[in-house]
């Protein structure tokens, strides 16, 4: 470990922290920045040790992009959920499904799996770490394999484009 | 409530971004209540709920912005916190539920694999 | 009109409200409270907001931060509890 | 001063005991021990003598020096005629006893103990008779008691003389509180607690309301100490005590402290009907009881304990009478039946040594082994028989004449003359017994040693010195009650009666003849003794010492099932007490009021609020219904903590908000932490009575506060606060004042705050250290294998969360002095973020992580915030003063540094410290690391 | 809207002390902490009760009585102190007695 | 402003919070820091003594506030008195554990410490909610050294000591409530103030509360019927501790004495509280006489200990509740010779079981005693000073207690049951000192002897006993300064109207302007 390592062990994610503190503070004076700076080293330095990871973003545009569809994708989802509950909710058919995963960091997966909850009807409702497999439930499936297709080509492909 | 001058526009907007956080979070309140089994309840609160309250959260993000005659995100964080978490709690729920063995409702296509 | 809706959107989240402690008071499964009790937590989120703009008072945003914070930790911990029969181990 | 050196005198002579005690041990130095234990009495007789000619010229030394004089105790100092008579009995026959102890207690191990204790006791009788201050005597008064416990119990490994010693101690002692509330009431009455002021008071005194009652209590405690019936049972008990201590005790001095007390306060308290009545008659039944009893002792000290009451009650009775003739005669009896009675203890003594046995139908025919002691004895005994020319003849001649002179109370007319003579016939023939049982009355029985043991002669000596002295005041009545009596009979009366004229006494016809009477009877009487001892054995057999035990046990009893039936170790019930207490006298007082409706208009239901209440309602309704299922009850808890967190964030009080809410989160873990090793479900244990009492009690309760929030609510408020607001920013340099509250105003109440949230933690850490869950752990684990213990998903997601809410907790707590939040919310915002990784991590993977211990971190808080305070003495000013000052930086612009942050540092470092040391103990008690490892 | 106030109060106090009075150590708890919600409401709305006035200065133009505020949220601080004991305590108590009544044995019959 | 009279707070909550930072600290370390600390505080006392006695009151305005809004200490010969009591009491206990019941759990001096902050807060405090607040940090201190050294009994005793203590606060904040809410301030000055000039339709609500605060000091004093918490929790402490507690019924007294006689006192025409002395009379009486009973009924020298502080307690109450300056006076006499010398019980009962067999102190049990003669005496000198017979404190105390009750009505109860439960008292000791010492067939086994011989008798225990003893000797022999100290402590408790004036300075001529 070098020594920038040990005294700034994350330095994008001291930036986000900066930028965090100036987006709570709601004040984009100096002071609140450099304050913003300093925090955003000194948190990450006292807490590398719950952290050890090293950071694995590379990309930080697809990350930016990823998350546009997702908003979307959440609005419109719940949509389709919302019509579901008020409309037929006595005609949906659930079922539980296991998604192979193709990622393999744990953050990625963990984004991955975060993701499905958030999105379709979908809860994530288990992680296996040695099949690596996630368990998932859904609220209406027709198609499974339609969903896993889904879920593979929108979400997991372009994770695996982030977190190469 | 002192707020007589906002511009109708933004008045508009908050007023579209509360009503649509009331319904959607409300929807999400009726599918916990209505729902049949655990697993499809889930899903009501946790995506429903979730951006219903976002919704909200925009609407006072935009609310105080003009109040306060400058950006005030700091709505956005909870958004954003709320968008973090919530998968989370729904994963952790639904293993609780998993783990206790929780019947799945009858029209269930398929259940869980140890079930 | 924002102050004509206000009463309105806060009336549907004490339906919500009602709805959650509705379902938190049946169950059947202590899962299901502790989703009721999440989602309580979520919906009264919206509820201070609702009142920071009732009064335009915008000091009411920590609280809404910690109960999303404190809400999530809960559910943590309870399904934890359920999961392993303790929270820390 | 002098005088109070006789009294202190004994005490030293008791150190000296003490030091020649430990210097020489063991059995085989008595004699030197006796020799320094005599040293001091002898001194002390020496001095009294010195005294006698400034005595008899009437003279009363007084000496007083001020100890408390706030309650009127001095260390005061009397010698008159009358402590001058009892002061030489107490140390002339002290002397005597101890010559005697020498002998009895020849060859034995206990013999120094027995000269340290007769000093003390004899160091008590004198301040007893000597004090002139009432509260002072009633020192030694008390002590007599005690010494005489310890002396009692002298052979304890006899359960007898344990028992014998605590009943003379509870009676006695019970005796003396009576007393101390009887010279106090005289005290109050008489404005001082001097003997003179009092002796100068009579009029007063007799004619005060709270006379009976005063003169009751101190009776009590003269009668309790003189044996009187029906508190003389102590005394046969206290016989267990060793003869020395027999004779001395309960016969010439410590039964006497009553009696003298009595002739000390009649000039003060006498002379009325009351004083007659209640004198007399105790005397009469005590001389009577003792009497009779007496004659059936078989037991020759029982016999002489008995008689000891008798006489006891004769020489009251005498007192109660009054007369100053009655007084002379009292104190008359009292000096010869010191004499008589101490050789005879001896003498018993001496016979239990030399045969091993006291039981009088045994021992017979002592006179050929024992020829001298018979002869010794024979003057005592002729003297307490009451023969002719003996002094006891004459005191008892005194008594007949006496009681004929009583004529006040039309029935003591003829009763007492009556009353006395069989109680004269009774002693006559006990006095018989004595003498004729033991040394004649043919052979002995089955004595353990036989012929009887050899005694030394010496032991005789003071045997013959008592003797002698009886049979002198006995031939020469006339010079010794002018020598020696008189002026203490001076002294007990108000007027300066003529000397007793015994040449009249001798010429008295009806006394002579109620002697006559006494004397044959008697006689007659111990003749038929088989006969009256068979009708005797017929009764049923009375054992005071079992009755008071049983008495005492009984009361023990009682105390403890009164005590348990109360103090029964449940919960609910005290509580409920507490309850009860709570609203009851609330209730009895506000009952008729009827302004709970305040001046103020009532204001508008707010639906918001109007729907926040029924939720509150609700849940806390649904908590109490489903309070069984734990889980399901935990949490209807949080919905009613997060309402109210709502309720404070609707009236105005962020910060409130903030601190349930996190306050609320925390509790809720610790809760459901506790609950994995607690039954999921509380049975359904209660009655219907009892949920109908405690639903009554809660609904009262309930209603209660809820009055009380009415009217203050319809009340206008008038507090200090707009000080508070008005000086928040000039003078804290806050604008949340809740927070400039907290910090500066009333900084001190959050320092002594995190004190106890910092104490809590530490106690959770100590108690919890060898707390053992194993076997909950290994019932609990069947969960175990299916569920993984740390979702990564979860894992992932807390470790993010870390920074930020660390960064969220930065903010609060910084943002704090001027707007909501502050160091505690921050403190419990990191303490849950941290709390999130152990649940999400497990306990020794995030311990591993922790940058410091959590104790540490509570001390450093504390430290902190105290010495933040501290830092205002530098500049001049009181603990925890606050200094603010706003900077203006170029580039950065103005910011503001205030003490008051340091200060809520350290109460940010505090509550991480302790919300985590609890957590992490509670989480500890389930890992592999377990109990006995320290964690935090 | 006092009413209203009181009687809530009442509510809470009347279940926090019914739940007080209950055998097993865990209601207690659950009583005590309904019970001091309900004396930290009482305390505070004896500053009586406003809304839409917290006492920051320059944010409203009349502020709400602050000393109240500041008086609760030590009571908060303490009472959560207390409680975290009293579970540990209770919970110690449950292992060490084998009972979690809170007499530490279960009764057979109802002592009243 | 003197600086020395925050030092009783402030000495101990450092000693206790450098001992936690210092966690590792040896018990040799801990030891000395402990009784260091102990040591400056008797010294502070003695100073605080000595001050009081120049100056009626002495004030320290927290955080440089003027009352009512600040915090203020007060200073007066009470709180002298009490601090000194606390002070030495302290420093035996502190001696005595430091022979080794400190190791038998953690952290036992930083507990002790913070015990001692909260109890000398609670003495110096002059406003109700910071009383409180000591009161919190008092308790929660001692249910930490009740529970020290572990053992089901203390489990038991300690969750009702909690439990019902919770809800003694709960009460507490009630009452703290309706005062506020009524007279809008917490300053003790003010609200004697405030209470004085309140309206006539409030005036019974102020009682009202003040009933309640009856209850809370009460049960911390241990007052019938909220005393049945006490006899366990006392007697399953472990021997310091429970000596420490001694002080801790007196708290609640001294509260009483605070707010029924000075805060509620202010009023010419109603000097004290009469409501709750009305109460307290009755039930003070018969709180004494359980004491007594119990006393009889104990069943062992701990629980008899435990109930002669509750007999303490209703001699206390009673006196206090019969509103009389000079009575007070007695009472507070008496308070330092009963805390004395029950803490010297706790602490004998404790050194007894250690050198009998069976290692308890049961009465009932006949088990072998080594070292009897040493300790048999120190018991029964120790036992004449608590049954209140010359020539110690004790004497002298009820002595002037009946003396100043009876020109008072109904003195007779008062002196029926303390010269009664006096008399209880002698025979239960009697009882418990024969049992235990004049046993000679179980003393004289070669089991004794042998165990005289490994258990040397331990002389550092042994002499904190004696000189505690001694004390209530001296507390006898020099009497009437003592006396001449605590009249004068109690004729400023009866002028309130000197206290208000002086707390609150010019505020309360200038009347309620300066709030604005
Ligand atoms: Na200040
Ligand atoms: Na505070």
């Amino acid at each position: 470990m070098n020594r920038r390592e040990f005294w700034l062990p994350r330095p994008l994610f001291s930036l986000f922290l900066a930028l965090l503190w100036l987006l709570m503070v709601n004040s984009f004076s100096v002071a609140h920045t450099l304050l913003g700076l300093a925090l955003g080293m000194f948190i990450p330095f006292i807490t590398r040790a719950f952290w050890p990871e090293q950071a694995k973003v590379h990309y930080l545009l697809p990350l930016l992009k990823y998350f546009m569809v997702l908003m979307v994708d959440i609005v419109l989802s719940n949509l389709v959920v919302a019509k579901r509950i008020l409309f037929y909710p006595n005609q949906l058919t659930p079922s539980f499904f296991t998604y192979p995963l193709e990622l393999d960091d744990d953050f990625a997966i963990t984004i991955l799996a975060s993701t499905i909850s958030l999105t379709p009807g979908t809860v994530t409702a288990h992680y296996d770490t040695e099949a690596r497999t996630l368990l998932i439930h859904s609220l209406h499936v027709t198609d499974e394999e339609a969903l896993i297709r889904q879920i593979k080509d929108r979400y997991e492909r372009p994770l695996q484009e982030i977190f190469r | 409530m002192n707020s007589p001058d906002i511009p109708l526009v933004l008045e508009l907007i908050i007023t579209f971004f509360l009503v649509a956080g009331a319904i959607v979070a409300l929807i999400g309140s009726i599918g916990l209540a209505r729902l049949k089994d655990v697993y499809m309840r889930l899903h009501g609160p946790t995506k429903a709920s979730t951006l219903g309250v976002g919704c909200i959260l925009i609407a006072s993000l935009l609310y105080f912005s003009f109040l306060k005659s400058g950006l005030s995100v700091q709505e956005a964080l909870i958004t954003l916190f709320l968008f973090v978490t919530a998968p989370v709690s729904a994963h952790m729920m639904a293993k609780a539920a998993l783990h206790r063995k929780l019947p799945c409702s009858p029209r269930t296509r398929q259940g869980p694999p140890d079930q | 009109m924002i102050e004509t809706v206000i009463p309105f959107v806060i009336g549907i989240f004490c339906i919500a409200i009602l709805l959650n402690l509705y379902r938190l008071a049946i169950g059947p499964d202590i899962v299901d409270r502790i989703l009721a009790l999440d989602t309580l937590m979520i919906n009264s989120i919206a509820l201070i907001v609702l009142a920071d703009i009732q009064m335009s008072l915008g000091i009411l945003f920590e609280a809404a931060l910690l109960i999303a914070l404190m809400g999530f930790v809960g559910t943590v911990a309870m399904t934890k509890y359920l999961l392993r029969g303790d929270v820390i181990e | 001063m002098d005088i109070g050196l006789l009294v202190f005198l004994p005490v030293l002579g008791a150190i000296a005991s003490l030091l020649s005690r430990q210097k020489r041990p063991g059995p085989d130095h008595v004699s030197t021990h006796a020799l320094v234990a005599l040293i001091a009495p002898a001194i002390c007789l020496l001095l009294l003598l010195s005294y006698l000619p400034r005595i008899q010229s009437g003279e009363a030394l007084v000496y007083s020096l001020n100890w408390v004089p706030e309650i009127g105790l001095g260390l005061a100092f009397r010698l008159d005629g009358l402590s001058w008579l009892f002061a030489t009995l107490i140390t002339g026959i002290g002397c005597l006893i101890i010559l005697y102890a020498r002998y009895y207690f020849a060859g034995k191990d206990t013999a120094g103990r027995f000269f340290i204790l007769i000093q003390l006791f004899m160091t008590a009788m004198l301040g007893i008779v000597l004090s002139e201050n009432l509260l002072f005597m009633l020192v030694f008064w008390e002590l007599t008691s005690l010494v005489s416990f310890l002396l009692i119990g002298f052979t304890w490994s006899s359960r007898d003389a344990r028992r014998g010693a605590r009943m003379s101690l509870v009676i006695t002692g019970g005796g003396g509180l009576a007393l101390l509330g009887g010279i106090l009431l005289l005290g109050q009455i008489v404005g001082s607690y001097q003997i003179s002021d009092v002796l100068a008071a009579t009029d007063t005194i007799v004619s005060d309301d709270r006379y009976p009652l005063t003169l009751s209590l101190i009776l009590l405690g003269a009668f309790t100490k003189s044996a009187q019936a029906p508190f003389h049972l102590w005394l046969p008990h206290a016989m267990a005590a060793p003869t020395p201590v027999s004779a001395y005790l309960h016969s010439a001095t410590m039964v006497k402290a009553g009696l003298f007390l009595m002739a000390r306060l009649h000039p003060a308290m006498g002379d009325t009907e009351l004083w007659f009545s209640l004198i007399t008659i105790t005397g009469m039944v005590t001389l009577m009881v003792g009497a009779f009893v007496a004659m059936f002792m078989h037991d020759i000290k029982g016999l002489l304990a008995y008689s000891t009451i008798s006489h006891l009650g004769l020489i009251t009775l005498l007192i109660g009478m009054g007369s100053e003739m009655a007084m002379a005669a009292a104190l008359f009896h009292l000096t010869t039946h010191a004499l008589f009675k101490a050789p005879l203890f001896m003498m018993a003594g001496i016979v239990d040594q030399a045969t091993g046995s006291r039981d009088m139908r045994n021992i017979n025919g002592l006179w050929k082994a024992m020829p001298a002691l018979m002869l010794i004895t024979a003057i005592p005994a002729a003297a307490m028989a009451g023969l002719p020319l003996m002094s006891g003849y004459l005191s008892k001649k005194m008594l007949f004449s006496e009681s004929l002179l009583v004529t006040a109370p039309h029935w003591a007319n003829t009763l007492i003359p009556a009353w006395v003579t069989i109680a004269g016939l009774f002693s006559v023939a006990y006095s018989v017994r004595i003498f004729h049982n033991v040394f004649f009355n043919g052979q002995p029985v089955d004595l353990p040693h036989w012929p009887p043991r050899k005694k030394p002669a010496g032991m005789l000596i003071p045997l013959f010195i008592l003797a002698f002295a009886s049979l002198l005041v006995g031939l020469a009545p006339q010079a010794t009650y002018d020598g020696l009596i008189h002026l203490a009979v001076m002294a007990t009366s108000m007027t300066h009666l003529p000397l007793y004229d015994f040449s009249a006494l001798a010429d008295a016809q009806v006394p002579a003849m109620m002697s006559m009477i006494a004397m044959v009877g008697g006689i007659v009487f111990y003749l038929a003794r088989g006969p009256l001892f068979a009708i005797h054995r017929q009764l049923p057999e009375v054992d005071a010492k079992n009755i008071f035990e049983q008495i005492m046990q009984q009361s023990i009893r009682f105390a403890q099932s009164l005590v348990y039936r109360l103090e029964n170790g449940s919960l609910q019930r005290y509580l409920a007490f507490i309850l009860v207490a709570a609203i009851a006298p609330a209730l009895w007082m506000l009952s008729g009021y009827s302004g709970w409706q305040g001046p103020s208009e009532l204001t508008e239901v707010n639906p918001m609020v109007a729907f926040g209440a029924l939720i509150l309602c609700l849940s806390a309704l649904g908590v109490a219904l489903f309070h069984h299922q734990r889980l399901p009850a935990l949490l209807l808890l949080s919905v009613t903590g997060l309402f109210v967190t709502l309720a404070f964030a609707q009236f105005s009080a962020p910060d409130l908000a903030l601190t349930q809410l996190s306050v609320e989160v925390m509790a809720v873990v610790i809760m459901m932490l506790a609950l994995s090793f607690l039954p999921q479900t509380s049975p359904r244990e209660s009655g219907f009575g009892r949920i109908f009492r405690d639903l009554s009690l809660a609904g009262l309760a309930g209603i209660g506060v809820a009055l009380f929030a009415y009217a203050v609510l319809t009340r206008p408020a008038e507090t200090i606060s707009g000080y508070f607001l008005a000086n928040s920013v000039p003078g804290g340099g806050g604008t949340n004042v809740v927070n400039v509250i907290l910090v500066d105003f009333r900084g001190f109440d959050t320092l002594g705050e995190i004190t106890v949230l910092g104490i809590a933690a530490v106690a959770v850490f100590a108690f919890t250290r060898d707390l053992h869950l194993k076997e909950r752990v290994a019932s609990a684990g069947s969960a175990k294998g299916f569920a993984e213990p740390h979702p990564v998903i979860l894992q992932m997601v807390s470790r993010m969360a870390l920074p930020i809410a660390l960064l969220v907790s930065a903010y609060i707590f910084l943002r704090g002095h001027n707007m909501p939040g502050g160091g505690f919310i921050a403190g419990l915002v990191t303490a849950v973020a941290l709390t999130l990784q152990y649940m999400a991590g497990g306990l020794v993977w995030a311990q591993e992580r922790m940058l410091t211990h959590f104790r540490p971190l509570i001390g450093a808080g504390l430290l902190i915030a105290t010495i933040t305070g501290l830092g205002s003495w530098f500049v001049g000013y009181p603990f925890l003063t606050s200094a603010f000052s706003h900077m203006d930086w170029p580039l950065i612009g103005e910011f503001e540094l205030a003490t008051a942050l340091l200060f809520d540092l350290g109460v940010y470092t505090t509550v991480v410290g302790a919300t985590l040391l609890i957590l992490a103990n509670l989480g500890k008690l389930m890992t592999v690391a377990g109990p006995g490892q320290e964690v935090g | 809207m006092e009413l209203l106030v009181a009687i809530t109060l009442g509510v809470l106090t009347s279940t926090g002390v019914y739940l007080m009075l209950r055998a097993r150590t865990f209601s207690v708890v659950l009583g005590l902490t309904l019970l001091s919600h309900g004396v930290n409401l009482f305390l505070f709305s004896m500053g009586r009760l406003t809304t839409a006035s917290p006492a920051v200065i320059g944010l409203v133009e009349k502020y709400t009585d602050p000393l109240p505020q500041a008086l609760v949220l030590t009571a908060i601080v303490i009472s959560f102190s207390m409680t975290a004991f009293v579970v540990v305590l209770a919970l110690k108590a449950a292992v060490e007695l084998r009972s979690d009544h809170v007499d530490g044995e279960d009764p057979n019959e109802d002592r009243q | 402003m003197n600086h020395l009279m925050i030092m009783p707070i402030v000495i101990p909550l450092l000693t206790g919070a450098f001992l936690l930072v210092m966690y590792r600290y040896n018990i040799g370390r801990q030891r000395s820091l402990s009784i260091g600390s102990t040591l400056l505080l008797v010294v502070l006392a003695v100073w605080a003594v000595l001050q009081a006695g120049v100056t009626d009151y002495t004030l320290y305005y927290l955080g440089n506030w003027q009352p009512p809004f600040g915090i203020v200490l007060v200073l007066d010969r009470l709180s002298a008195i009490m601090l000194l009591l606390t002070a030495l009491l302290s420093l035996f206990c502190v001696l005595y554990a430091s022979r080794g019941s400190d190791r038998e759990g953690s952290h036992f001096h930083a507990l002790l410490q913070f015990q001692l902050m909260g109890i000398n807060g609670a003495f110096l405090t002059g406003d109700l909610f910071n009383l409180f607040v000591f009161f919190e940090v008092l308790l929660i201190a001692s249910y930490a050294l009740l529970l020290h050294g572990g053992g089901r009994a203390r489990s038991r005793a300690g969750l009702h000591y909690v439990i019902i203590n919770l809800a003694g606060s709960a009460l507490f904040l009630l009452a703290l409530g309706i005062l506020y809410g009524l007279a809008g301030t917490l300053n003790m000055a003010d609200l004697a103030h405030s209470i004085a000039n309140a309206p006539e339709t409030d005036l019974p609500l102020l009682k009202a509360a003040s009933l309640l605060l009856m209850v809370v000091f009460g049960i911390k004093a241990a007052l019938l019927p909220l005393l049945f918490w006490l006899p366990r929790a006392y007697s399953a402490a472990s021997a310091p501790v429970a000596a420490l507690f001694a002080i801790m019924t007196k708290v609640g007294f001294y509260a009483m004495v605070r707010v029924f006689l000075m805060v509620f006192g202010l009023d010419e025409g109603a000097p004290a509280n009469d409501t709750v002395l009305a109460w307290l009379w009755p039930t003070a009486l018969i709180t004494l006489a359980l004491g007594g009973i119990g006393v009889l009924g104990a069943a062992s020298l701990r629980t008899l200990t435990a109930y002669m502080v509750i007999v303490s307690v209703g001699i206390l109450l009673a006196t206090l509740s019969r509103n009389d300056e000079q009575l007070l006076a007695a009472s507070l006499f008496y308070l330092l010779h009963s805390t004395c010398m029950t803490a010297v019980f706790f602490l004998l009962a404790d050194l007894i079981g250690r050198y009998r067999d069976d290692g308890y102190d049961r009465f009932s049990v006949i088990s072998p005693l080594s070292h009897r003669w040493v300790l048999g005496s120190v018991f029964l000198i120790a036992s004449v000073s608590i049954a209140s017979l010359p020539p110690f404190s004790g004497f002298v105390s009820k002595a002037w207690i009946l003396q100043a009750s009876s020109r008072l009505p109904d003195y007779l109860w008062l002196w029926a049951a303390i010269l009664i439960s006096g008399l209880l008292i002698i025979a239960a000791l009697s009882r418990a000192g024969s049992g235990w010492f004049w046993r000679p067939e179980e003393h004289s086994t070669a089991r004794t002897r042998a165990i005289e011989k490994t258990q040397q008798l331990d002389h550092a225990r042994m002499a904190t006993v004696c000189v505690m003893i001694a004390i209530s000797f001296a507390l006898a022999l020099f009497a009437q300064p003592v006396m001449d100290y605590l009249d004068a402590a109690t004729k400023l408790i009866y002028q309130p109207s000197g206290y208000v004036d002086t707390v609150l300075g010019d505020y309360v001529s200038q009347g309620e302007e300066v709030t604005e």
